[in-house]
């Protein structure tokens, strides 16, 4: 695991492959990511889009095939010619590189905006809460909420909610982003107000996984465009090529019917 | 456990029967003795402190055995295995000598107490006699012994005679009992001829009914394991019928009628 | 179609992404996890083999008493009561539920008086209150409230043993079940109360079709914490001369002092019994979980 | 802008809509409610008088035994046991919850089969086992498990009646709790776990500082329950020769018979108990109710 | 209450007012719904168009102002110069006259989808099982689930569920249908059967009031748009009008922003 981590991508997926029961979720997917680079993941309900990001900050463990991050297998250790599993505060250190944005927001609700934004960095990287604050302060200010520190997350709008959980992933310093249909739960007038954090972080140059259904948005910020069907990636490239003129069946039959 | 705080007299080598006892019990100079201080007027709380008839008895057993008393309270339950576990070294209190309990313990007979009918005040139903309880309710204790045989026997009887028969409730203890007589679930109790008294004496709405029938052994406990215990016990009754204070408590408590000529080791015959 | 980038190096040593991800995943082993298996399954049979040959647990007088007829028609009682006990107390949980989560003031407020006071005394208070109730009412009816002169049936003649526990458990019951009710309607949607009254349904309807089956699902867990606490604390009746499980067993020790190998059996029973209601619960779990998880 | 086309009749005495659209709504009314809730008054107020006035009731008694320094002194033992029995439990309750959720298979068995043998054996059994250990086990410590020879410290000198009631009322108490916690993490979603793991927290990180803050909010009520039983429960240790309040007013009227005034003693002392605890309640409640609700 | 059914539109509403509070929901809103018409509901999150459907069926009781569905004032009786508030079984039997499909599905999660249809047939309407269970079949079909009777709701997809929804207020044979975002819950892929099955309804001439954020069938199948904001209702028309040329600027800005 002594790669050099200028020489590989940032994140490589190699023959990721998951299955529930007989349920073949993913089924041997490649891909990878390079640093700063925007990918936005496609496809329909039950493709494994979710699973994919799941498997990718080792939530779920795959059942084959490996996740890697600057060239460090995720959640696995190498012992001869076998991968075990990782467990406990190495795994964690793993994931604390990797930020993560769900569907449902998954704020922690006994705790104010502040003290959730403030709970990675006391908690996992145990930094005093006197150089953590200014820092989450500032991050929730970027989000445009620093009006509302001291609220809980249940008394905010799920549009704030969302930005809270997104300050809060980015108060890690992860190296990846991955958000899994951030705006779905939303109200129609509050989306914008995401994706446009979202873009803000696109531009300074983070590197993002976008599992979406907002075809606008994936035209407009994506670097590239993943289409995923039962756990298979069907065809991916530049945001217009595929949004533009798909070259698969599939892809073009889900974008009509979404568009 | 609760050690009685009045008794703290340092042991007593001089005393009459000192050398009886065991040598584990000379080296702690202590006999733990257990009973249940609910019973009044056997053992109970004055407040809090533990008194009755048995505990001045302990009292004197442990002067003329020359050691210091430990008095722990001891439910009924905790008895048996408060006497295996060596947490009491005997058991004191009403407690009756019977054959089932000699199959589980020696007991040594220091008492004879009958059986009494308590009745409510003027006995408005006019029981006087267990011969004449066709047709009453009839409550008891819980595991003493006589009342439940008693009201069988006795309804067998009334039965056989074309009376109406005898009702039995069986209650935890007295004090439920007393309960049932002053609601008028229960005509009459049968119980302890010692507790009637007292509890006549005490709450004014019972009295106590016809002579006192049934006599039968109250008995110290000990492991059938433990004759020394046991032999010792025997000496230090037996002295104290001898030098006067056995008939003085008695007296003191108004239950002269229990005394015994001379201790005795499980003769209880029913 | 794929842009990988990641170089194909196997230098010092090191597999390259692409060599690991053809690696086997380990199965997971627990080794700690058996040792831990074998750990505790010796010291529960070292434990067992020691309180199995102790002489005073007294196996010989627990075998002799385990059916015994007396104790038998001790479970037969227990198990009478508790079932009775239990409907009691769950239609009365149900009916002050629904009155303190009603709205209305008058009831709210006599569903938390009742709350408070049968929760609070101690159920062996208001268990000998009930059995002597004779003796503050002689006679149930007018006279409770007027006075002696006007007449009602004699207390005594109407509550026995039987019924006083029946009273005492199941008012006490009925309390702690009215919490546990409330707490399942709380964990119901406020949707499904709409979509029955959009529907057209009464409150009574959405009640008995909508909410009471739902909220079954959720009190039975914690209605069997309450029913194996019934089971148990019935044995209180030995107070009232009643004569359930408990109080058969102390009848015996009473006599003959076998206190340990009495208690042993009426354990037997109580986890027996116990063991019996969880298989039900089980399988009750199972037919109100249909439609739910999986 | 609008297209309005009701017509504006006011024909045979019947209010047009747009008429209708104008009139008050009358205030709601309740007389049936009103009329109630002085019926129920008056009943309960002529039951407190009868209750009241009836001699049996013995209230002179019950005034000069209310503060008699021994039922405080059994209050103090009543409370002083209870919350260190609430406190035994949730700590246990905590473990085995966690035991009986965290998939190993060797530890949530032990878990159910914990849950099953407290949960399922009479408190009375337990509690004299437990004061009468020494007769299993006349010393702990390896002895137990490998004879007499080995050693360890005389358990009468370690058990008095304080210790079993502790013992046996916190593992009881605790296989119940341990259902109510594990009844709370259900309650929570999945999500909380995930992202508390996403944000690098280690298993342990996220039970104390996102699982376990959240249950409390799900587990008080219950457990409120559970405090009330076990404040009223602990009269049990009578059978052990302690000293709590039911037991030290038993005490009383072993002595002078006054059965229904004490009994009364002690059930204002628990119904005082019971309401302050009610009070606290309220007040942890609504503290960990910040962030829920409106 | 003798009016001449024929003569008057069949829902109106006239000068409902409603306030939670100190927050006022509705401020006196105007206007009627014609037989066989079909109104969509526009406008931004907390504008009140929830609360005016839940008016109209009386699941929220008024302020002031009255709904009358066919003449009939829903949820109140006059008496005298006042109203007084209708309870139990007579308000029981209004609401059967008005089906509701909620934004969450809220079937009976307990029964199966074939006993959720029944269940206002044989409950409310106290028909013989023999007899409404047909009707249900025939119901259920029409949805596309004839397939799926006796599974139970939770086992099926969102946008399975609110067909099922659909189905089991149309049972009640109502006179006017209420729909509060009935797709915003759903997958995107899924939104079309739903609204399918809605434009079906147009079609054959059910009276609809549709809360939406779908702007592209409020043009397709809406006679009028309605557009509130803050409890009023800022503008109404033809959908193609409002929604091709808004008259007034925050019908404008809504539209930007959801379209
Ligand atoms: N823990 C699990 N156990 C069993 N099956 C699962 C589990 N998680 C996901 N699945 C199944 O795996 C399949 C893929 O799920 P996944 O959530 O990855 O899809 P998705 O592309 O994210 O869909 P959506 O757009 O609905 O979120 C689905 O059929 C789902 O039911
Ligand atoms: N029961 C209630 N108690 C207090 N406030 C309420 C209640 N119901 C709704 N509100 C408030 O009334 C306002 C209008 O709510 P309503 O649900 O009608 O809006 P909406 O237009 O349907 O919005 P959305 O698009 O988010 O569903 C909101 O500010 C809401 O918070
Ligand atoms: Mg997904
Ligand atoms: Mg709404």
């Amino acid at each position: 695991m002594e790669s050099d981590p200028t020489m590989t991508a940032l994140l490589q997926v190699r023959r990721l492959t998951k299955a529930f029961g007989s349920l073949t979720v993913l089924s041997g997917v490649d891909f990878d990511v390079e640093r700063g680079e925007v990918v936005c993941v496609l496809g329909p309900s039950g493709s494994g889009k979710s699973t994919l990001l799941r498997c990718i900050n080792h939530l779920e463990r795959p059942d084959a095939g490996v996740v890697a991050l600057e060239g460090e297998i995720v959640g696995f250790r190498r012992v001869g010619q076998a991968l075990h599993e990782l467990r406990g505060s190495e795994l964690a250190r793993q994931r604390s590189q990797i930020g993560m944005v769900f569907q449902r927001f998954n704020l922690f609700p006994h705790r104010t905006i502040l003290e959730n934004v403030l709970e990675g960095l006391c908690v996992v990287k145990k930094e005093p809460r006197d150089t953590a604050r200014p820092r989450a302060l500032e991050l929730l200010d970027r989000v445009g909420l620093a009006g509302k520190v001291d609220s809980y997350p249940n008394h905010l709008s799920g549009g704030q909610q969302q930005r809270v959980a997104i300050a809060r992933a980015l108060a890690m310093r992860p190296k990846l982003m991955l958000f899994d249909e951030c705006t779905s739960a939303l109200d129609p007038e509050l989306v914008s107000e995401v994706l446009a954090v979202m873009k803000d972080l696109a531009r300074e140059g983070m590197t993002m996984i976008v599992v979406t259904h907002e075809i606008a948005f994936a035209r407009d910020v994506a670097d590239r465009v993943i289409f995923m069907d039962a756990g298979n990636i069907v065809e991916q490239g530049p945001a217009g090529d595929v949004l533009g003129n798909p070259q698969v069946d599939r892809t073009r039959s889900f974008l009509a019917r979404v568009m | 456990g609760s050690a009685d705080p009045t008794a703290d007299t340092a042991a007593n080598t001089q005393a009459p029967l000192y050398n009886r006892l065991p040598e584990r019990i000379q080296k702690s100079g202590v006999l733990k003795i257990g009973g249940s201080a609910t019973v009044a007027p056997y053992v109970f709380k004055d407040g809090n402190e533990i008194v009755g008839m048995d505990k001045d008895l302990m009292d004197a057993l442990v002067g003329v055995l020359g050691v210091r008393l430990e008095f722990h309270d001891t439910p009924y339950e905790s008895i048996i295995t408060g006497l295996k576990s060596q947490r009491i070294d005997v058991a004191m209190g009403n407690l009756s000598d019977t054959r089932e309990r000699q199959a589980v313990a020696d007991l040594v007979d220091y008492r004879m107490v009958p059986q009494s009918l308590l009745v409510p005040t003027g006995n408005p139903k006019g029981l006087t006699s267990i011969d004449n309880l066709c047709g009453a309710v009839v409550a008891g204790v819980a595991g003493s012994l006589s009342d439940e045989q008693v009201a069988t026997e006795q309804n067998g009887k009334c039965k056989a005679a074309g009376k109406p028969g005898v009702g039995f409730s069986a209650f935890q203890d007295a004090t439920a009992a007393i309960l049932a007589v002053q609601t008028k679930r229960a005509d009459i109790m049968i119980l302890n001829g010692a507790v009637a008294t007292y509890i006549s004496n005490t709450t004014k709405k019972t009295e106590v009914a016809g002579k006192p029938f049934r006599p039968r052994y109250h008995a110290a406990l000990v492991l059938k394991t433990n004759t020394d215990i046991r032999d010792a016990l025997v000496a230090a009754f037996t002295e104290l019928i001898e030098n006067g204070t056995y008939a003085k408590l008695l007296a003191k408590w108004d239950l002269a009628y229990t005394a015994i000529p001379a201790p005795r080791v499980n003769a209880g015959t029913t | 179609m794929t842009n990988v980038s990641s170089a194909l190096r196997d230098s010092d040593g090191t597999a390259s992404v692409d060599t690991m991800a053809t690696m086997k995943i380990a199965p997971v082993r627990r080794p700690v996890q058996w040792i831990a298996t074998g750990v505790v399954l010796i010291l529960l049979v070292l434990l067992l083999v020691s309180v199995g040959r102790n002489p005073n647990m007294g196996w010989d007088v627990v075998g002799h008493y385990l059916l015994d007829d007396a104790v038998l028609r001790g479970v037969r009682w227990t198990l009478v009561l508790t079932v009775l006990i239990m409907a009691l107390a769950t239609a009365l949980g149900i009916v002050v539920a629904v009155m303190a989560t009603s709205g209305n003031r008058v009831l709210s407020a006599t569903a938390a008086l009742f709350l408070w006071f049968f929760r609070g005394t101690p159920l062996l208070v208001q268990i000998i209150f009930w059995f002597n109730l004779a003796l503050i009412f002689p006679r149930l009816g007018p006279a409770m409230f007027l006075g002696e002169g006007f007449g009602g049936v004699e207390t005594n003649s109407v509550i026995n043993w039987f019924v006083a526990a029946l009273l005492a458990f199941g008012l006490h019951q009925g309390a702690i079940m009215s919490e546990i009710v409330r707490g399942g309607f709380l964990g119901i949607e406020r949707g499904q109360t709409e979509a029955a009254q959009s529907l057209g349904m009464t409150a009574a309807q959405t009640l008995r079709r909508v909410l009471l089956p739902q909220t079954l699902r959720i009190i039975v867990p914690p209605s069997m914490n309450q029913f194996v606490d019934v089971l148990k604390g019935t044995a209180l009746v030995a107070f009232i001369a009643g004569q359930d499980l408990l109080s058969s067993v102390q009848f015996i020790y009473a006599k003959n002092f076998q206190v340990i190998p009495l208690l042993i059996v009426a354990s037997i029973w109580y986890l027996a019994l116990v063991s019996v209601a969880t298989v039900v619960q089980y399988f009750v779990e199972r037919r109100l979980g249909l439609g739910y998880g999986k």
